[in-house]
């Protein structure tokens, strides 16, 4: 290569005009103000900290609670430690959480398909769900589903009862607990061998489809086999459960299971709201498949019910994913307004109670945190793996 | 072209044809609509008596409030209190001269070609909130001082609501364009920034702000309640805006990118005249969106012991004076911010309208 | 700084109090709040700067109060907070004394048919989150090997509105707070008071931990209001009072010594607090007292020559 | 194309003879959008084995024309019959009669999700329950006759424009429809990617398809077109045979129309 | 067009005489995206006022190349020396030249939240501190060279296709740029509109100015073209006068190149 050249002579190159070094400079200066200004805020707190004589560390985790807890998933009594109530909370934060995403996203999905429907009646009673629930805020909504319901549902003396097996007071929700008994591996082998049923009639019916051209109704028999073949092991084994049957002790009902009214509030106002907001995701997503897609699907025979199917749902799911993501994140953080209505979550126990207790606020306001940027994270994860494989492949 | 001269065929759009077409097209729709007219009869019909036929709304006192239907005298007594909080009564005219300006500058933006509807609009986001603070908290021009504790109510659910997103708009900008930075380790910063607020619910952030606060500061360092409600409300809600805007700055297509530098603008004026105007302008539903959230999301306040709209209610509700006013109370409040989300989410759904069409030309 | 220089500096007192308990801290819908615990804030402020409206009032939930003090958002915290070791020890805090003896009691509804705390087995209780409250009743039934289901509420309202709705069969609470709850329901005659006192509970102003100074101050203003009730001082005869030549009422009034000067307090902040808020049998009858709705007789809160256990240091 | 030009000769003279039945009917037929008049009384007889191609300026009609046959739109006056079914509002009818005729359209409008093969079996499989092993080995004989069989197994995203198009024209084909209907199908098109669909359609067409064919691609025409109709303003304005079409068009907008055309 | 291709071979004559200071100088330039080698190796020298038409087959690099020279991408080895400046890192250096090297895109990319007048000022304005008086009486001049002064205020969503691209011709020029570069700036319009552009290009080649042009019009090649150069796989194979290199192509690759495209 020939260098010397007539017409040009090498500029000297300033060094801050090198975008390169303008870029490492600028990070530089970046990550430093970052560090300083979190090494201050450590320095800060710690020093603030020792001249208010607050403890600190994580041993109080170890220390007796001494306060009861209404519900619990685990195990729990007053006299187990400040670790367990994180446990307890978390669990009931979660068990909360995962009703209301089923709820949400099924009620959700319904709304938005009945926001399409042809029946004008359907339409627009979604349209007002929508439009009502979605403009009024969460908090509200709580209140109104605890304080309004539980204004009308019954003392337990007056229990609402069904059958003598299922109880509603304002206590909440009773129901049979089933126990297993001596015989009851026959009904467990059933539902293996039910499952193990429906995964062969699959496999069977693709092949039949395959050779014959013929579709057989999986999904009816499925249903069918997984609901028949349990129950009718269960009579030829002369019924091995015996079922915990709520019964009235006292003030309140003992034994079976139970749905605690702050629970329900918190789980329907959780739902509702939240599906308001996943049906008009769900409403656009459909809306999002162009209509070509559509009519070359009608123009090549298949009938609405199919297009739905195997045209527009497949392809809409790609834009609904994502916002119904920030949806399922929104709801496990609307969680935390349990504490308003006294639902023992995470926040209303460890971060009420336990905090209040020990005062070391600064370790309890982390943990919580840590734990709702967990689980973000992780829905966010799984989504991702979602999203990827359903990515449209592109050239 | 001759012009057509036949018109369509008259359809036979009588009331019954409608109903059959839209309500008994086929069986399933009939069943549905026939569950649905019963629910809607049986339901209906109380509530509205509840609501209008057998309420109360004139009087004075709680014996006012006879028979069954709603008991509306309770919130005409404490309608003053509702709106303005603790604000004095004497000083609550500044407050409606406040309400006055954002209607006079907010209601214009409804309206298609009002004159200086874009001048009003500038004025609402930069002038509104000095005014604003002036008038509102007082001490300057001989009106005097009302403290932040003494805000309450309605006005310190718009002050709130309106400070926060006015706010976290240039951050999440920043944070928006950092987040799409060459700089990986910017890029990072601002990845975690929005990540962290994002994953964490509001009330662990106001109980922060509200109680913790003076631990993370250095000695004799504080600030208000309010303000540092308002801190906490603007960072948390600057993350979401940052990925609204983000949004925006990815539907601008690279050419857009490129033609500015081929003309020579540096990053700085690229980002300013060319990407962000079309960026915002692109994304205004999604930000009108956050603000509903936002709006909403100030109920939390009252966790934290500021009386927000609905703090004042809540404490007034279990007042001895009055049996039973509690539902009243909530579905007062439930109705203010309907009102208000119901106008706001109407306004971004024309905007996304318009933008949409204005696009595909 | 100190927490007095920094007091002075902002010039008006911070003072925790809860978000609305009738006769211990409420706010009217003028934002004026009144009780005990609100008067005991203001005596404080009248004591630094000769006038008791010179504080401003931070409503807290039980469950926030503590962090609130700690991390110094607010100066004093006056919620009826019962004093026990471990939040006298472990937390950084102080207690300065005690403005109000009471105990936890029980309400509960009629119809459940209750006449004895032991009879409660099973039941299902309302209370407030965050209070020693919630630790007694795990102790007690503990004790005495009974069951019961907590329902923890944020604020007082709405443990009210729970008992209210028939969520659960008792409400427990400190006993100067069962009547006035009751008060609130749409029938009062649907619940009763049970006669069991399950624990102690002194209730009193707490400081942070590390400023002597301050921890005096606030201890001795509440010594100071039980001393001018002792000496028959109140806010209507302070004036007079002034000229009296009992030593002791010229040491608390300030008119002689330097009382005032040694806890870095004017030298008439005992005439202040008077003047400003009055005694504490004046406060007590203010906020709590016969007539109010609250309706409570001094008993325990009575002076200790009248048969109460309120006692307070000399002044000298 | 000078080759091309001259087999087409031979072939008019076989196509004439062979047609005979009438598989498309539109009779008087009327559309509205709205209050907007948009085809004004269409008369079109199309015979078994008739190839088609319609042309006219952008606005007339021409697509809306064709999306009425197989029912994509609803006419409001007039009759259409394909295949001896009346296209009414009854949805046994439309299916019989979508069935019978494949679309093409200009976007391809291929499923993006699914891949070649699956496109062109989804319809077979789920409409005609044509078992899936002879599905797919009938949309093989269609992908190597759109010569593409070894992008079967790929996504339409993977594909180019021009090979995108030969799978729409595949999976049309694959239902084994009587009539094809193609609403401009090279316009979405390269230059390059335009020869192969034309090369595909003109092959087609000789295998006796019946078509009609929305273009303006007037070698196209020449070539395989029996009839040549020309519509503007929502109303046929011209219909005949290529040669007369092109070399001695009656109607004045037909020659504006032309000349503008065959300028290009 | 004959009257054209006469007046062209005149201008040769001149522009030969004028073909003096090397304005461009690429040496040995490599580029790569990834691990893709996409320029292998160009040599370009282009003296003031030339006139260079690129052209080739799809994928072949041309763009690339042309990006590189305002650094719109950056290249990995060689040099490229822009009126006197050579293009490094240096973000001054990089200024310096796009001032003086103006571009239009293919697909336009005017600001369209913009008017025009406003697209034309922006640049002249914030980079060249001009007067916004006097940018505007600038632009207007340019707009009306291309003859859509009245089309001034109104939004570019409100042009069509080839008043779009003339405009962006018109924003280049607001900056009085020693060179253009056009990338395939006719191919995303309607054939009616392309004319309009290059009657807009021809009278600008006119006018003296340096310009590089990618594109496949060979009327326009052939009009006002000095050079003619045609890439393939990242590399320059043959560069030669238009007459030469339409008459009588060197390369094997050229002549099928060329067949190609006069063919269709
Ligand atoms: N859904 C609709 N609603 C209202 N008007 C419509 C609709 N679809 C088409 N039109 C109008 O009907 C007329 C005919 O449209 P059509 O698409 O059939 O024209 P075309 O001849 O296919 O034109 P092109 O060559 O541009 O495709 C046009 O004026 C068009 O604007
Ligand atoms: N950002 C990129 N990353 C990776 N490869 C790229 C990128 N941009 C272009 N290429 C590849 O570089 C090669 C040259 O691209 P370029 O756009 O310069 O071709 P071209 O000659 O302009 O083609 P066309 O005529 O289609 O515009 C192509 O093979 C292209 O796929
Ligand atoms: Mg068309
Ligand atoms: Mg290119």
């Amino acid at each position: 290569m020939n260098d010397s050249n007539p017409h040009y002579e090498q500029t000297r190159r300033k060094p801050w005009n090198d975008p390169r070094v303008r870029a490492l400079i600028f990070q530089a200066v970046a990550i430093a103000a970052v560090f300083w200004s979190g090494w201050a805020l450590i320095d800060n707190t710690l020093a603030n900290m020792e001249s208010r004589g607050i403890s600190t560390g994580f041993d109080f985790l170890n220390q007796s609670a001494g306060f009861g807890i209404i519900m619990s998933l685990i195990p729990y009594d007053a006299t187990m430690s400040y670790g367990r109530t994180f446990w307890v909370g978390l669990l009931n934060t979660l068990l909360v959480s995962g009703m209301g995403i089923i709820a949400a996203t099924v009620l959700g999905f319904i709304i938005g398909v009945a926001r399409l429907s042809s029946n004008w009646l359907i339409a627009k009673i979604a349209l007002v769900y929508v439009e009502v629930i979605r403009n009024i805020p969460l908090l509200l909504q709580i209140f109104f589903w605890y304080f309004a319901v539980l204004r009308n549902l019954p003392s337990p003396r007056q229990s609402v009862d069904v059958g003598g097996l299922l109880f509603l007071n304002n206590r909440g929700l009773y129901l049979p607990d089933p126990v297993a008994e001596p015989g009851f591996g026959w009904v467990a082998a059933a539902i293996v061998i039910a499952i193990a049923a429906v995964v062969i009639i699959r496999i069977l019916a693709k092949r039949r489809q395959m050779a014959t051209g013929k579709i057989f109704p999986t999904v009816k028999v499925s249903v069918a086999v997984l609901i028949g073949l349990p129950l009718l092991a269960y009579l030829a084994a002369g019924g091995p459960i015996s079922w915990d049957i709520p019964e009235l002790k006292g003030f309140n009902f003992g034994g079976g299971i139970t749905m605690i009214p702050e629970l329900a509030a918190l789980w329907f106002a959780l739902s509702i709201y939240t599906a308001s907001f996943i049906a008009e995701i769900v409403r656009s997503g459909i809306m999002a498949v162009s209509k070509g897609q559509t009519e070359a699907a009608q123009a090549l025979g298949l009938k609405s019910g199919m297009t739905l199917r195997l045209v527009v749902i497949p392809q809409a799911m790609r834009v609904i994913i994502p916002p119904l993501t920030s949806q399922y994140l929104n709801l496990v953080k609307n969680s935390s307004l349990a504490t308003a209505i006294g639902y023992p979550d995470l926040v209303s126990v460890f971060m009420g109670t336990t905090l209040n207790q020990t005062g070391q606020a600064v370790e309890v306001v982390a943990m919580t945190m840590g734990v709702y940027l967990t689980i973000s994270l992780l829905i966010s994860l799984f989504m991702n793996i979602y999203n990827r494989a359903v990515a449209l492949k592109e050239r | 072209m001759t012009e057509s001269v036949m018109s369509p065929p008259k359809r036979t759009v009588g009331p019954v044809q409608w109903v059959r077409r839209n309500l008994f097209n086929t069986w399933y729709n009939t069943l549905l609509t026939v569950v649905i007219g019963y629910l809607l009869v049986t339901s209906v019909g109380p509530l509205l008596n509840w609501l209008f036929l057998d309420a109360n709304f004139i009087g004075d006192s709680p014996e006012a409030c006879v028979g069954e239907g709603a008991c509306w005298v309770f919130i005409n007594q404490r309608l003053n209190f509702f709106i303005y909080g603790f604000y004095p009564g004497d000083e609550q005219w500044r407050v409606n001269i406040m309400f006055a300006l954002l209607a006079i500058c907010i209601v214009p933006q409804f309206i298609e070609g009002f004159p200086a509807r874009r001048w009003l609009g500038l004025f609402a986001v930069s002038g509104l909130p000095i005014v604003g603070y002036f008038l509102i908290s007082g001490g300057w021009f001989g009106l005097e001082t009302v403290p932040t504790h003494k805000w309450g109510g309605l006005m310190l659910t718009l002050i709130l609501a309106y400070v926060g997103i006015l706010a976290s708009l240039p951050i999440g900008i920043v944070l928006a364009l950092g987040r799409r930075s060459d700089m990986p380790i910017i890029r990072g910063i601002c990845v975690v920034f929005i990540e962290v607020w994002r994953a964490v619910p509001l009330i662990t952030v106001l109980f922060m702000a509200s109680v913790m606060l003076p631990l993370f500061l250095p000695e004799g360092m504080n600030f208000e309640k309010l303000l540092r409600a308002l801190i906490g409300i603007t960072l948390w809600q600057s993350a979401y805006m940052a990925e609204v805007v983000r949004g925006g700055l990815q539907a601008i297509p690279r050419g857009q990118y490129e033609a500015a530098s081929a003309l020579g603008l540096g990053y700085w004026r690229k980002m300013g005249l060319i990407v962000l105007p079309q960026a915002l302008k692109l994304v205004i539903p999604g930000i009108v969106n956050t603000f509903i959230a936002l709006f909403k999301d100030t109920t939390l306040v009252l966790i934290i012991g500021l009386f927000d709209i609905l703090g004042t209610v809540q404490s007034t509700v279990t007042d001895p004076a009055w049996q039973n006013v509690a539902i009243e109370g909530y579905v007062f409040v439930a109705f203010c911010f309907w009102v208000f989300c119901f106008g706001m989410s109407r306004y971004s759904q024309n905007l996304e309208r318009k933008l949409d069409t204005g696009h595909r030309t | 700084a100190t927490t007095l220089e920094s007091v002075k500096d902002r010039g008006h007192l911070q003072c925790g109090v809860t978000t609305g308990l009738p006769g211990f801290s409420q706010p009217d819908d003028k934002g004026n709040w009144t009780g005990i615990d609100v008067d005991t804030c203001r005596a404080v402020a009248a004591a630094i700067f000769g006038d008791g409206a010179k504080v401003q009032f931070t409503p807290l939930t039980a469950k926030e109060r503590f962090t609130a003090l700690q991390s110094g958002e607010i100066d004093v915290l006056s919620r009826n907070t019962t004093w026990t070791l471990t939040r006298d020890a472990s937390l950084g805090l102080n207690f300065t004394g005690t403005n109000y003896y009471d105990g936890q009691g029980f309400l509960v509804r009629k119809e459940i048919g209750v006449s004895d705390a032991s009879e409660l087995d099973g039941a299902t209780f309302c209370i407030q989150a965050g209070t020693t409250t919630e630790l007694n009743l795990a102790d007690y039934f503990r004790a005495n090997d009974m069951e019961f289901k907590p329902l923890v509420f944020d604020t007082s309202e709405q443990t009210v509105q729970g008992f209210a709705s028939g969520r659960c069969d008792v409400l427990t609470s400190d006993r100067s707070q069962l009547a006035a709850l009751r008060s609130k329901l749409s029938d009062p005659s649907s619940a009763v008071i049970l006669p069991n006192t399950i624990s102690k509970e002194p209730l009193g102003p707490v400081v942070r931990q590390g400023d002597d100074q301050w921890f005096n101050i606030v201890k001795w203003v509440l010594f100071a209001q039980i001393n001018a009730e002792e000496l028959g001082i109140t806010s209507e005869n302070v004036d007079k009072m002034k000229e009296s030549d009992n030593p002791n009422i010229q040491r608390l009034l300030g008119t002689d010594g330097d009382m005032g000067e040694k806890l870095g307090l004017p030298a008439e902040f005992g005439y202040d607090i008077v003047k400003e808020v009055g005694n504490y049998g004046e406060m007590y009858n203010r906020n709590v007292g016969p007539g109010t709705p609250l309706d409570l007789e001094r008993g325990l809160n009575a002076l200790w020559t009248e048969g109460g256990i309120m006692y307070a240091p000399p002044l000298r | 194309m000078s080759e091309q030009t001259q087999s087409t000769q031979d072939q008019q003279v076989v196509d004439s003879a062979k047609a005979e039945k009438t598989i498309i009917r539109v009779e008087d037929m009327h559309k509205w959008y709205g209050s907007f008049h948009v085809l004004k009384g269409l008369n079109l007889d199309v015979s078994q084995g008739e190839r088609i191609v319609i042309c006219g300026p952008s606005g007339s009609g021409k697509s809306t024309f064709i999306r009425c046959i197989n029912r994509l739109e609803e006419h409001q006056q007039g009759k259409i019959i394909v295949d001896d079914v009346e296209l009414t509002d009854d949805v046994r009818q439309i299916d019989s009669v979508r069935r019978e005729v494949g679309m093409v359209f200009q976007h391809f409008n291929l499923f993006p999700h699914m891949t070649v093969l699956e496109n062109c079996c989804v319809a077979p499989i789920w409409v005609r329950k044509t078992p899936r092993k002879e599905a797919e080995a009938t949309a093989m004989d269609y992908l190597k006759r759109v010569k593409i069989p070894d992008q079967a197994h790929k996504y339409p995203g993977q594909l180019s424009g021009g090979q995108q198009q030969r799978v729409a024209i595949a999976r049309a084909l694959c239902m084994k429809p009587k009539i094809m209907l193609f609403d401009e199908p090279t316009s979405a098109l390269d230059p390059e990617m335009i020869k192969e669909v034309l090369d595909t359609m003109i092959e087609l067409a000789s295998s006796g398809m019946t078509m009609i064919c929305v273009t303006h691609e007037m070698g196209f025409a020449k070539t395989v077109a029996d009839r040549v109709i020309f519509m503007d303003g929502g109303e046929i304005v011209e219909s005949a045979p290529p040669h007369d079409f092109f070399g001695n068009p009656q109607e004045a907008r037909t020659q504006q129309f032309l000349q503008q055309i065959l300028h290009h």
